[in-house]
């Protein structure tokens, strides 16, 4: 990413611009959950909103996920447009009726009759040691569910465009952060791509369209939100030792943009697919099943899976090093389908 | 406040209205899953939680409530959609599946849905709670006025949801009630058994909330309580919690031969509506005959829906696969 | 099946006599969940057993499904084997949290210092038009996240063997029955195939073992739970038309047998995956991947999935039939497959 | 019931333990952080919820129970674990994510379990509700008349599960006892901003339970109602709340500011080990320099456990891949 220019922001800055934004052009947008009005939300999703926009828009709820994602689902349907923080992904557990029978159906059973334009935001993934139940990535427990779209950028420019686009969609959206891609501050320096020059105008970007990283001949590696960075990091290196690859960033998990995904393997013929969520049922089997399904003989060699391998996260470091999709994982795996 | 004359008989005839759809939906229910039981056969499948007994607890509370204000009902919908004014043969529609059903057969039973009337419903029990509140929130954003109610069982109060829900009403203040229709059971598990405490209205002092409780399932006192209730609820006090003793005339599902309700307690239960009119005709509301011809005219009404509703076209299958997006 | 002998039994009853079976012989075990004591298990998973065991063993349960799945994991943690009835699938979203972040991470995150010996009942799925919170399979959402197993019979025979085996196991095993597969008075006259001959002294089925339901050369048919007699249905038409179908009943999604599956594959070189769960980031997914993953050149021709194609499930008969997967939907895939 | 002095001197020196084994993390968690702040980095990463200042709620509430008695506590733990005796050692090694931690190193600071003590603890707010109502029931029926007690903060109480653990455990009569650290805060959140009323203890009258508060977060007034809680636990007569007034001295989590706490009330922060202190010296029962060398003594205790702590082997990595079954 260019950084040339003069407004360089990372992910949380980003996507709170465009939170900014929408709130001071449509009186209808509000903010609730835990800890946004005083503390701006635990990942900085809000910072500094409190103090603009007062406590009525700024809403800081009780620990009450289900009563809150009801209650904006509520909102939603009688016209307004809440964006709900919810500050870790794994925190679902305690509202997933709210989240897949209530807000995700409502349009579906109602016939349209009810809207629900509401986005959830979520802090995903972990690689800082916080633990087994505040490290998961999670987004399959959604993305497999119908009715949401579900977005998990990997970058400040397409945090701010598709907030921008989330919030005025008339559809239920799920927004994932990982929270280390968000540059807030005490994740330590930012990840430098996944910071952008951002302009200064609202942008909207479409869901489904999946972004090319880095174009390349031999391999496809399909990687989703953080594990997009170790991708790059190891394609650079392997670049160096002569093996192009291909990173392909789908951005949104639902709509899934298949057929740039299927475009690059019937290039590449090869495919690694990174993704930090548990491995069965989800991201990589997803995008796997996808490309087979259409092009049965693409294959050169046995696509490969880089993600948790089914297990608990556990905290201490060497071990939670092991189960992440590193860039050491992710190279291994190309010089693997590579063979 | 009590209610009128005029409005007393249209609630008469409102609860005659949802009595007798659960009857005919009832007699359609059972008439061809003969001689195996199949619930997935015939014009109407799937579970059927009728209203039998607590169109009281609708018609009290609904006619209270006016055009701005918001509701979301439990599974067991049909009285409180009716007590709303919702088309009866479109909520007919609905049930048997058809293509001009409320959702053009795509909710059901368990999901009915009205912009029109500011009506939603869920199966998932409680689930009503937050959006309620949501609504009486986005209300109160908005400058309309309107306030929340959520409708649910007893059962339903032992749910997370609730608590999580109650208590944000409190200390947000918002103008939202919980009216709970206590049948005293939750499908096979009695309050007692279910439940810590005698009345749930008195877990008002937990949030800050008004308790408040009607124990005779008549329409006329319930109507009173409501009007309390929504006044506090518009006042910006807070939330309002309305416990109404009601009964469970059918069971919990259409099917349920209740074996596990005492036989005392079977022998207790009390039907609203031949109690409100036997009430009316006392009081010299209506004679004998008008009531008479009301149940006639009730009755034809909702047959004529009925067939309308059997002759209703199914849905395209097709359909099945659009309207998860905008 | 071989319904020859003296005690044919429906699904719930076999299961159900494995739960007595157990129940009899140690006393630590007891159930607990909604309707259990009186009722019997709205699917009749405990039909007489209140009678016989008494309150204090079929624990009736308030509707708090968070807090009766934490506090059966407590008493697992501290040497009972309760048995948790949650009538509906559907019902996990309000207490997914109890499930896997409590139950199914304490043995990892304690280090195996506490085990969680709990089985968690579910019934699933739809057909019966039952509306869109109430017929969800819901499988994946399970299968996908670490420290549980999911088991999915499809027979009576199965029901048995694995109820005996969950109750043992010193494991958080989830014990998912498709409602229509149950044989429940209510939904009409059982399907014959879930019926079986059920011995009448207890036995086991191991865990990630694969049943061949059907064999045949020419395509591979991997079913789930319900989708299992549809599959057959479908396999049995098509043996008129000239077409051998091989039927793969994994029976358990964790752990999943992908060794049989391949080798089935290995041999026919055709694939379709019926299940009903949504489909993307799914069962049919997963075993797509499965395959690919060890065998790239196997398919002569691209596998086809036969799955809720990701939309709410309607109430209205048509439509819902529509997204089922149905042994004409099956059929169809096979024919496709065959091409 | 009053502790003896003997218990008392007991209590302080483990409320010292659990506060400078505090200490230490906080300053091994800051050293090799700088100078950019990364979570992730240095001896002790992830999140730490340090117990400054709740000290005293541990030491009254857990050396009123037995052996038998089952703990499931917060994502606030130390102090708990340490009032239960368990080994300083090893929570210091699970901290820094040692293989000879308390699991390991699979669990960290939110997730420190001991079969020994009987002992749990969960990130996952409220979650250990159910638990602790389980064991509870669990030692009912297998006669061996042991409680459950469940930690939690104050902002916990708005989370579904502990509504619905409470209202089982009325419904049950479990011998479960709740104690909630009400230390005013929830992360950013305020007690009145998230609470709809005052006092968690007075929910007790929604589950027909005891519900009892103690404002003065000192170790002998909360020994005192803890007894009365146990003993109400394990007469059979049903659960118990029991509120415990107390101070967040370090803010939610090493490296919060507190920016959102206002002036006056920081002002009017406590910190139970010194007004415990002054109280044994005032009393008599222990001696000014009797106190120095009990905080002299603890201190080379736990010095020497963050030694060994340091100095032991991380787990092979490898060791991530086995245990999510038995
Ligand atoms: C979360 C959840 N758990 C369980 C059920 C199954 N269920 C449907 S209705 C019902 C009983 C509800 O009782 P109550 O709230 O008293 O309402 P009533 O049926 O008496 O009108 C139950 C357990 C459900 N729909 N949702
Ligand atoms: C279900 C859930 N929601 C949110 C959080 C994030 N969280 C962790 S601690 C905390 C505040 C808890 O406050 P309180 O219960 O008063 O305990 P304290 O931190 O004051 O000890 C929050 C919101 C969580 N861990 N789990
Ligand atoms: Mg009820
Ligand atoms: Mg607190």
């Amino acid at each position: 990413m260019n950084m040339s220019n003069n407004r360089v922001l990372t992910m949380a800055r980003a996507g709170r611009e465009a939170v900014k934004w929408e709130m001071e052009n449509d009186k209808n947008v509000f903010m609730l959950g835990e800890d946004v009005y005083k503390f701006g939300g635990v990942f900085g999703t809000a910072d500094g909103l409190g103090e603009i926009f007062g406590a009525d828009r700024i809403l800081d709820t009780p620990i009450s996920e289900t009563g809150f994602i009801g209650l904006a689902t509520g909102a939603a349907i009688a016209g307004m447009r809440p964006i709900v923080e919810l500050a870790f992904a794994d925190f679902i557990g305690v509202c997933y009726s709210a989240i897949v029978n209530l807000a995700a159906k409502h349009h579906y059973l109602s016939n349209g009759e009810f809207k629900v334009p509401m986005v959830l935001m979520l802090g995903s993934g972990g690689g800082y040691n916080n633990g087994g139940q505040h490290s998961q990535a999670l987004h399959a427990c959604l993305a497999h569910m119908p009715g949401m779209k579900v977005i998990a950028p990997s970058n400040a420019y397409d945090a701010k465009g598709f907030m921008h686009a989330a919030i005025r969609s008339d559809d239920f959206v799920v927004y994932m952060g990982q929270k280390r891609t968000s540059g807030v501050g005490f994740f330590g320096a930012p990840i430098p791509d996944s910071m952008s020059e951002i302009p200064d105008e609202p942008y909207t970007i479409e869901f489904g369209v999946a972004r090319t990283v880095k174009e390349g001949t031999d391999v496809t590696v399909v990687a989703i939100s953080w594990a997009v960075h170790q991708a790059m990091d190891a394609a650079k290196e392997l670049e160096k030792e002569g093996i192009s690859v291909e990173v392909i960033d789908p951005r949104t998990l639902v709509p899934l943009d298949r057929e740039s995904i299927i475009n690059s393997v019937r290039k590449t013929g090869r495919l690694v697919v990174a993704d930090e969520d548990y491995q069965s049922y989800g991201f990589t089997s997803e995008v796997i099943a996808s490309v087979i399904e259409s092009e049965p003989n693409v294959f050169k060699s046995a696509p490969i899976r880089v993600a948790n391998p089914d297990t608990t996260i556990p905290y201490s470091r060497p071990m939670e090093q092991q189960v992440l999709p590193t860039s050491a994982r992710i190279k291994q795996a190309i010089l693997d389908v590579m063979k | 406040m009590l209610p009128d004359n005029e409005t007393r008989v249209k609630m008469y005839r409102t609860m005659l209205t949802s009595r007798h759809m659960d009857d005919r939906i009832m007699e359609l229910y059972y008439k061809d899953k003969t001689p195996v039981f199949d619930i997935a056969a015939g014009l109407i499948p799937g579970e059927i939680h009728s209203s039998h007994g607590q169109e009281a607890c609708a018609v009290g509370t609904v006619f209270v409530l006016g055009q701005e204000d918001w509701i979301t009902a439990a599974h067991r919908p049909h009285h409180t959609a009716i007590a709303r004014g919702i088309c009866v043969k479109k909520i007919l529609c609905e049930i048997m599946g058809k293509a001009n059903g409320l959702s053009a057969g795509r909710g059901g039973h368990m999901h009915l849905y009205s912009k029109e009337h500011k009506f939603c419903s869920s199966g998932i029990i409680a689930e009503g709670m937050g959006p309620a509140a949501g609504m009486a929130l986005a209300s109160r954003m908005q400058g309309k006025g309107g306030i929340g109610v959520c409708y649910l069982g007893e059962a339903a109060v032992n749910q997370g949801a609730w608590h999580e829900v109650m208590n944000m009403a409190g200390v947000y203040k918002l103008p939202f009630i919980c009216v709970i229709e206590d049948n005293n059971w939750g499908v096979s598990v009695s309050k007692a058994a279910s439940t810590a405490i005698a009345r749930n209205s008195d877990r008002a002092t937990s949030y800050n909330a008004l308790g408040l409780y009607v124990d005779s399932n008549d329409p006329d006192d319930i109507y009173n309580k409501m009007t309390e209730a929504t006044e506090y609820a518009r006042s910006g006090k807070g939330p309002v919690i309305l416990e109404l003793k009601t009964y469970r005339l059918q069971g919990h599902m259409l099917g349920d031969p209740q074996h596990y309700v005492p036989e005392e307690e079977k022998l207790a239960f009390r039907d609203c509506t031949i109690d409100y009119k036997n009430k009316l005709v006392n009081e010299g509301v209506i004679t004998e005959s008008e009531a008479d011809s009301i149940i006639a005219d009730i009755k034809n009404e909702v047959d004529e829906a009925v067939e309308f509703a059997i002759k209703s076209p199914l849905p395209d299958a097709q359909n099945a696969l659009t309207g998860n997006f905008v």
